[in-house]
């Protein structure tokens, strides 16, 4: 679990805006290699666009955003690079319900990778092995509980070999017994040094593997710090009504 | 440490063009920009290459010669000796009247159907279904020619409404009669009902080429009156019955303001009805609905409802059964649950498919020909191209005019549409 | 705990059934005697025509004679007898009846073309849907009295796509995209070699695409895989093709266009027109909702227009207009040429049907795949469509069903369909001349019978899917 | 471009046809096209092709027919087309002969009491569309001022239907026509064609304007089917005929001497095959819709010059 | 909050099939004026079933139920008497997206009940306050929050003046913030004596309102008595496995 002085995602003085709505404002964040990053905050603070921004599944309109030495700009060869070095696991999985759970893993791996599909498997299936549904291999989304799709989500991701995991509040859509499934395996992903930047609400997980906690409110990054002093002794007011309502709830 | 403003600025590359996202949709959307004007040069060009070569030059100044033909049903006055422009005109009014009347009709029958369909009535509701399938799954074609047959061979030819002296002598009737106290006859050719003559008509306006009948203006403005305070009348009434809860009674008064205006003009002008009667081969006088109108609006009403039929039961379906059951439980009937809580949401569900049929509707009114229907397909696509031999221009006008009948239909559909919109937060 | 017990029967069954269902409110009780009415009326004007119905006569007149004899003068009846001695040409056209075999064989194949599509993978539809298209071609071939090599070649091609379909049914879908050519060349016919040329194009662009992609990128090469078919098509597959017919002469006996009709006339072209218009379809609904501003004009520009204007002014173009604008001199069958406009036709509507379908993609699906670095065609081909593709098909198979019946509007071009066409050639006939009803209600069961299953099951495949449909 | 070369070349000649008008060219059960026209087809086809089975038919409607011969798509449009000033003009086409000399009639039930065209004044006409029949129509009512309703049907079975369900009260199309429908009606005998002709409706076959030779084998073709009527060649004795006979004008013909089909492009026995095919313009006639057949026409017009009609072939010198 | 002698609802001996399926077996039960009941059970025991009864949204083919002295039978005039006493509020709110909140709230006065526009108005801003959402009365229902989206559901059965209401789950489709302002409003209702049956599981709801619970199960009632003896002291063995699986979740 050690964090190299590398730099895995480099943000700096980033906007973005939705049509005259300013969503991120002047976001600085620079995010070691084999970091741990959680992203909390209101709802609609913009947690979920600034790591959308960061595989430029949107836009930012000024600012810069490097991903692993490669600046996100309009050209198309430099976000192809990014979107290879980066997985990216949703709220609500986005598993391709066509594809078998050996497909969804290999899809990318054999077309955008160009490794050949046998290979692809093999990793395929040592990623499923890892998060513990490789009896599941040839079944198809939908026969899968949501824990399980999401596990799977994860290790569609993984098949892609990230240098990077960015995670959109992957357990909120899951049944109370669920989370922790994906936890576990969340958990188990960061015990091996994954670079992971991870917005969720699971303060426990916070507290369990993060090396920072990033606090958002209306667009801005408002605190960050370790864990242990980031819960014990939040420094703005907006985080400490936030963490009052979220521990007490 | 790698600092972020290392990378270097780039500078226009070519490659750009096809690899960098800003520049990408530009390249892409001027190359089909070019193919499609290519593909048109190409096409205009062989279009003027095989004109010349056939001697033919592309003009419409064949629309201003004398037609030479007939036309059974006008809706504006039209001779042999009138123009083929003028044919264009009454047979785009046929086609018109075919769609309008056709639409209103398949709308009612449609809806009537799709309610009957989820009838509790087991026979009227296998019934429904067994109409909707059958017209569905047949090509209108064979309705039409069908309704057309049903028509013509169950009527009475004119000579049988015939009364000959003999026969007055031996005190034989005749083997058909009028209707309605004999003011419509329905003969195998068509319907004759009675036609409004004015004794003292107001004569007519011209303005260019318009010819405007004041009559029926002076008719429709005191129509229009009467109708607009008979509207001020019951949203007076409402008003009252809004704070009292008291509704003063006012149909005599809104007969009397809707009725008596009308009559009295009708009187000042002269106004009868002339019946139509048997003279000779035909019945003359009145106004003939042709049984090819009648058969064409019948077959087309027949089967677009059928498919309306089940637009409206999918409509109707989709509103969930809490709706039903809310509004029961409030006490509505199960008729007024139907008007004024499914129906209004189904609409709106029901619209957008029922625009594509009534374009439908209208696009099948082209089948006209099949039953003696002159329309716009057979007066401009059928007689007139045939006599002048102008296919290229003919076929592209009357494309023109069915494009824009489509695309004014569906305007107004989609106005609505959005006007019915459901507010969500 | 009280036991469960049986439901109350108040009234026997039939009693029960009959006020439930019929008489429960007075006004239900008038909708029904209403109802019967109309059912009485309806059969009893009809009933004595259709039991007067005559099977053997060779004239309408004799006909007449015939039912004048048995149920008196002035008595009406049907005149069946012509569809007896004519059933034929409303069913082939002219087809040459020795040749039967051949399009019964390509539309048995059809449907064991299709399954691999609508059921991909699943090998015991699969597997049934052979069996069932082997039995309905052995009777129906029997009964075309086809050469016992058809029945060989039947068995030993439905044997070894049934294998597969157990081993790896998703081969089969090979067997799909080689079906055109076979379909081609059973039903028109000539040599073996052009049909496989024409398929050896695709092949062209597919391989130089692929080659290509990695150096000019995906559009480009596609692109150019497109020129280089097209190449092929027109200047290198004829002689190609030539010289393999010179050094292996293997094929059927030619059949000319102009002696399809009826039936096989509609169905050649709405199936034709339908898969021809797939991918066009595609690409007008991915241009539509494109956010490219040329590219979405143009293809609303084309959708909006082809709806806006009847078939059979599409039908027009094709024979009247195509002339004109086409090079001089430029000449192809006019049921090439119907079929390119009816195409059109199903192209954009079809392209509304793979809206819908896009529509109920969720946004989820494009963000995934962005996310594993996919790119636009790529996602397009691997997640999108097949996804899209499958909410369309119940919409496809009625647009379908809207063509087929539509295809009777050729007959104003001068083809010979079913319903006009075929219809008027027969009431040519001097001995037909005067009937009416008969090939009306043969022709008109016909296409009932036709579009009814097919709405059936694409109603049965809508369920379908929506069940298994995540 | 050349019309006779392309047809030598395909080895088929390309005939536009009628979509189905007994007697004049349909279909029959087995697919065989059989008529009046289809027969001046297949004479042409003997003449070019020395088989008259080497036909393909086109069925063509009122509206293609023209365009279908002007693009090319046909060779030939023998489909008892009319013979009118703008049509030779505006249409760029070329009536070659006149096979047919026929006029628009009427036909009326019997028990009307007609026996005019003149007395139909307000009665309901039923009109078979695609022809010059509107026109014509519209100026016989114009000139005897009388007016009449116009049902405007699309081909002539519907035609007959309504007629004889008394939807109109006449029908008129050209008076072949009306023969045919009337042949095949329940009773014969309760319908009468009326005595006015109102219009002359030379029928004949087309070709483009622009290839001569290919109108003139057309043309010449169909003289020749006359001049073998004039002088007794028939189908059964063309071969006997052409070894015994001493008549140059048929030796010329039937190409025993000189070298007048080759003049024309073909080979010098072309016309012996276009007579051989189907016989003589009278044997065509009579075994199509002549008067043993049950359409039952009369030559008419239609009888050679010799015999009091118009029928008048050039000289084939 | 005294109940009087009056019998509002009467159900003897009632049996409902649905198919072959016995539902409601010999219900027999007594509601009277001013009574707040509160009914739970397990899923598919036949509470809602027995609610629907009630007010015939639901035919039971034996047995009889009498509500305000009138006996539901077939007859359509009774049927409708019994409609506009009996208001009723479901799980989903199932209020008329097509109308205004106003709309919603006059459409039954003005068409059953024939009272003036005007009068229907002042009625429905009446109840509307009352349930605190006077202000929403020109929205549509689809921009209001699922809270007071029930609420106004509430508002338009009062609007009917009903001399009963029934209450089929009618906070289980919400959120927790939401739940309370519902059951605060239904709460307010009880204060002011309005015979209600309630289906609930806010077992906080039956304590604070109830005079009488009643627990059904496999489509009969099992046990019924005041709530303190109810969850104190339950009788049959079902109940206090029930018990033990509602409060302990
Ligand atoms: N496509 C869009 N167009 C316009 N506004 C948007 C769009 N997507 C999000 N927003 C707005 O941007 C703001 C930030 O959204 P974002 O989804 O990043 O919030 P979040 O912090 O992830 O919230 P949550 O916890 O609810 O997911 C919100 O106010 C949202 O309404
Ligand atoms: N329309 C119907 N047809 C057939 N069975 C039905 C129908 N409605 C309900 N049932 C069945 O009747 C039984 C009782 O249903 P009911 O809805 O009354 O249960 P409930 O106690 O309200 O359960 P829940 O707490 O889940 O709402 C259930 O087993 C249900 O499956
Ligand atoms: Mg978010
Ligand atoms: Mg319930």
């Amino acid at each position: 679990m050690q964090v190299s002085d590398e730099v895995a995602v480099q943000i700096s003085r980033m906007n973005k805006w939705y049509g005259t709505f300013h969503v991120l404002r002047d976001i600085d964040m620079t995010v070691r290699r084999g970091e741990r990053i959680v992203i909390c905050g209101p709802s609609g603070s913009g947690k979920s666009t600034l790591i959308r921004c960061i595989n430029r599944l949107e836009e930012h309109q000024s600012g810069q955003i490097v991903v692993d030495g490669t600046e996100l700009t309009s050209d198309l060869k430099n976000i192809d690079k990014v979107r290879s070095e980066v997985g990216m696991v949703f709220q609500h999985f986005n598993l391709f319900p066509h594809l078998t759970i050996l497909e969804n893993c290999t899809l990318a791996p054999i077309w955008v990778r160009k490794i050949p599909k046998r290979e692809a498997e093999e990793t395929a299936m040592h990623f499923l092995r890892k998060v513990k549904i490789p009896e599941q291999a040839n079944k198809y989304p939908g026969q899968l509980s949501g824990g399980q799709q999401q596990r799977v989500a994860i290790a569609r991701s993984l098949c892609m070999k990230p240098r990077i995991m960015l995670f959109d509040e992957p357990t909120s859509a899951l049944d109370p017994e669920m989370i922790k499934e994906v936890l576990d395996t969340m958990i188990e992903l960061a015990e091996e040094g994954m670079t992971m930047l991870c917005v969720t609400h699971e303060m426990g997980f916070a507290q369990a593997v993060a090396n920072r906690v990033v606090f958002m409110d209306q667009g801005q990054i408002v605190e960050q710090n370790e864990p242990k002093e980031f819960f014990s002794n939040p420094k703005s007011e907006r985080t400490k009504l936030f963490l009052s309502q979220i521990l007490g709830h | 440490m790698a600092v972020a403003s290392d990378v270097p600025k780039e500078s226009f590359r070519l490659s750009m063009l096809i690899y960098d996202t800003r520049f990408r949709s530009l390249t892409i959307q001027v190359v089909v920009l070019i193919l499609f004007a290519l593909a048109v040069a190409w096409l205009l060009n062989n279009t003027v290459q095989n004109l010349a070569i056939r001697g033919k030059e592309f003009n419409y100044a064949f629309l201003w010669q004398r037609a030479g033909y007939d036309i059974q049903q006008q809706l504006i006055p039209y001779t042999n000796d009138s123009t083929h422009f003028r044919a264009l005109l009454v047979g785009l009014l046929n086609t018109l009247a075919v769609a309008v009347v056709g639409c209103v009709l398949a709308t009612i029958l449609g809806i009537f159907v799709g309610v009957m369909r989820l009838s509790h009535n087991w026979l009227i509701s296998r019934l429904m279904t067994v109409y909707v399938e059958v017209f569905r799954n047949v090509p209108v074609l064979l309705w039409i020619l069908l309704a057309y047959v049903i028509l013509s061979e169950t009527t009475p030819e004119p000579r049988a409404f015939r009364v000959t002296d003999e026969m007055l002598a031996a005190g034989q009737a005749p083997a058909a009669r009028m209707w309605l106290w004999d003011t419509v006859a329905v003969t195998n050719r068509g319907m004759n009902i009675p036609a409004p003559v004015f004794d003292r008509p107001l004569g007519t306006l011209a303005l260019g080429p318009l010819t405007l009948n004041l009559t029926f203006l002076a008719l429709l403005a005191v129509i229009a009156a009467s109708v607009w305070v008979n509207r001020r009348l019951v949203a007076a009434a409402r008003r009252q019955q809004e704070e009292t809860g008291e509704r003063p009674a006012t149909w005599w008064k809104s007969l009397l303001i809707l009725f008596v205006p009308a009559i009295a003009l009708l009187a000042a002008l002269g106004f009868h009805l002339e019946t139509p009667a048997l003279k000779g081969f035909n019945f003359q006088g009145g106004i003939l609905v042709a049984h090819s109108f009648t058969a064409l609006t019948v077959a087309l009403t027949l089967y677009t409802a059928a498919f309306i039929a089940e637009i409206v039961r999918a409509g109707i379906m989709a509103i969930s059964r809490g709706q039903t059951e809310a509004a029961y439980a409030l006490g509505l009937r199960p008729g007024r649950t139907m008007r004024l809580v499914i129906l209004p949401q189904a609409l709106r569900v029901i619209v957008p498919p029922l625009i594509s049929q009534y374009l439908n509707l209208t696009k099948n009114t082209s089948l006209g020909i099949a039953v003696s229907y002159l329309d716009l397909r057979g007066t401009l696509g059928g007689i007139t191209l045939n006599q002048t031999g102008r296919e290229l221009e003919c076929m592209l006008l009357m494309m023109l005019i069915y494009l824009s009948i489509s695309l004014i239909i569906s305007g107004v559909m989609n106005i609505y549409n959005r006007s019915v919109q459901l507010k969500a937060r | 705990m009280l036991p469960p017990q049986p439901p109350p029967t108040r009234e026997s069954g039939v009693v029960k059934w009959l006020h439930e269902n019929l008489f429960s409110s007075w006004l239900n009780g008038i909708l029904t005697v209403v109802g019967l009415i109309i059912l009485a009326l309806i059969i009893k004007s009809a009933l004595p025509w259709w039991l007067n119905g005559v099977w053997h006569a060779s004239s309408l007149g004799e006909c007449r004679e015939i039912i004048a004899a048995s149920a008196g003068e002035g008595a009406t009846g049907a005149c069946w007898a012509v569809i007896r001695e004519r059933w034929h040409q409303f069913i082939f056209g002219f087809y040459p009846p020795a040749l039967w075999w051949r399009p019964i064989l390509a539309f048995g194949l059809l449907f064991v073309a299709i399954g691999p599509v609508l059921y991909a993978g699943q090998k015991r539809v699969l597997t049934t849907m052979i069996g069932s298209a082997f039995l309905g071609l052995l009777i129906t071939l029997w009964l075309a009295s086809a050469p016992a090599m058809v029945f060989v070649g039947l068995v030993v091609l439905l044997g070894a796509l049934a294998a597969l379909a157990q081993t790896r049914p998703g081969a089969l879908l090979w067997f799909t995209a080689a079906f055109p050519a076979l379909c081609f060349l059973l039903l028109w016919g000539g040599s073996f070699w052009t049909p496989v040329m024409a398929m050896a194009g695709f092949a062209i662009l597919a391989v130089v695409a692929r080659l290509l992609a990695g150096r000019v990128g995906a559009p480009v090469a596609v692109g150019l895989g497109i020129v280089a078919a097209v190449i092929w098509w027109l200047y290198v597959s004829g002689p190609v093709a030539g010289a393999f017919a010179s050094v292996a002469p293997l094929g059927l006996e030619p059949v000319k266009s102009d002696q399809f009709g009826g039936f096989l006339l509609a169905i050649v072209i709405g199936v034709t027109a339908i898969s021809c218009s797939l991918p066009v379809g595609i690409l007008l609904a991915l241009g539509r909702q494109s956010n490219m501003f040329i590219v979405k004009t143009l293809s609303v520009g084309f959708i909006e227009f082809i709806r806006g204007v009847p078939l059979i002014t599409l039908l027009f173009t094709a024979s009247l207009l195509l002339q004109y604008f086409l090079p001089p001199n430029t000449q192809f069958d006019i049921i090439l040429r119907v079929i390119i406009l009816v195409t059109f036709f199903a192209a954009a509507y079809l392209a509304e049907v793979i809206r819908g379908g896009l529509a109920a993609l969720p946004r989820g699906q494009y963000e995934a795949a962005d996310a594993l670095g996919l790119d636009y065609w790529q996602a397009q081909r691997l997640i999108i469509m097949p996804q899209a593709l499958k909410v369309s098909i119940p919409g496809i198979v009625s647009t379908f069903i809207g063509l087929f019946k539509d295809t009777t509007l050729v007959a104003f071009v001068g083809l010979m369909d079913p319903l006009k066409g075929v219809t008027q050639i027969v009431r040519a006939d001097i001995n037909w001349k005067g009937i009416y009803w008969e090939p009306y209600i043969y022709v008109g069961a016909i296409f009932f019978l036709i579009c009814f299953g097919m709405s059936r099951y694409s109603m049965y495949l809508e369920r379908k899917l929506k069940t298994d449909h995540r | 471009q050349a019309t006779l070369e392309a047809v030598k070349a395909r080895g088929e000649l390309i005939c536009g046809s009628n979509t189905g008008l007994t007697g004049f060219g349909n279909p029959d059960a087995n697919g065989n096209w059989v008529g009046f026209d289809v027969d001046l087809c297949r004479a042409v086809a003997a003449a070019v092709l020395g088989d008259p089975t080497k036909v393909k038919f086109v069925p063509t409607t009122g509206e293609t027919r023209f365009t279908a011969l002007q693009s090319g798509e046909v060779d030939l449009l023998v489909r008892n087309s009319t013979w009118t000033a703008s049509r030779d003009s505006e249409l760029a086409l070329d009536f070659v002969a006149v096979n047919y000399y026929d006029g628009q009639g009427f036909m009326v039930k019997k028990d009307l009491g007609v026996s005019s065209a003149k007395e139909l004044d307000g009665a309901t006409v039923c009109i078979q569309t695609g022809t010059t029949t509107e026109l014509n129509l519209a100026d016989f009512f114009k000139q005897n001022n009388i007016s009449y309703q116009p049902v405007t049907v699309a081909d002539d079975s519907e035609a007959q239907r309504q007629f004889l369900a008394g939807a109109c009260d006449t029908y008129t199309t050209d008076a072949s026509g009306l023969a045919a429908s009337r042949a095949t009606m329940p009773n014969p005998g309760d319908y009468i064609i009326l005595p006015e002709i109102i219009s002359k409706e030379p029928l004949g076959p087309v070709v483009r304007h622009g290839d001569n030779n290919w109108g003139d084998i057309v043309r010449w073709t169909f003289f020749a089917l006359l001049i073998a009527e004039e002088k007794g060649v028939t189908k059964a004795n063309i071969e006997e005929v052409a070894t015994s006979t001493s008549d140059e004008e048929v030796k010329r013909l039937l190409g025993v001497s000189g070298d007048m089909g080759a003049k024309f492009g073909l080979p010098n026995d072309a016309f012996k095959k276009a007579i051989a095919a189907n016989g003589n313009y009278g044997e065509i006639f009579a075994a199509n819709i002549g008067e043993g057949t049950s359409i039952n026409l009369a030559r008419g017009l239609n009888a050679l010059w010799t015999q009091g009609g118009l029928q008048y072939a050039a000289p084939f010198r």
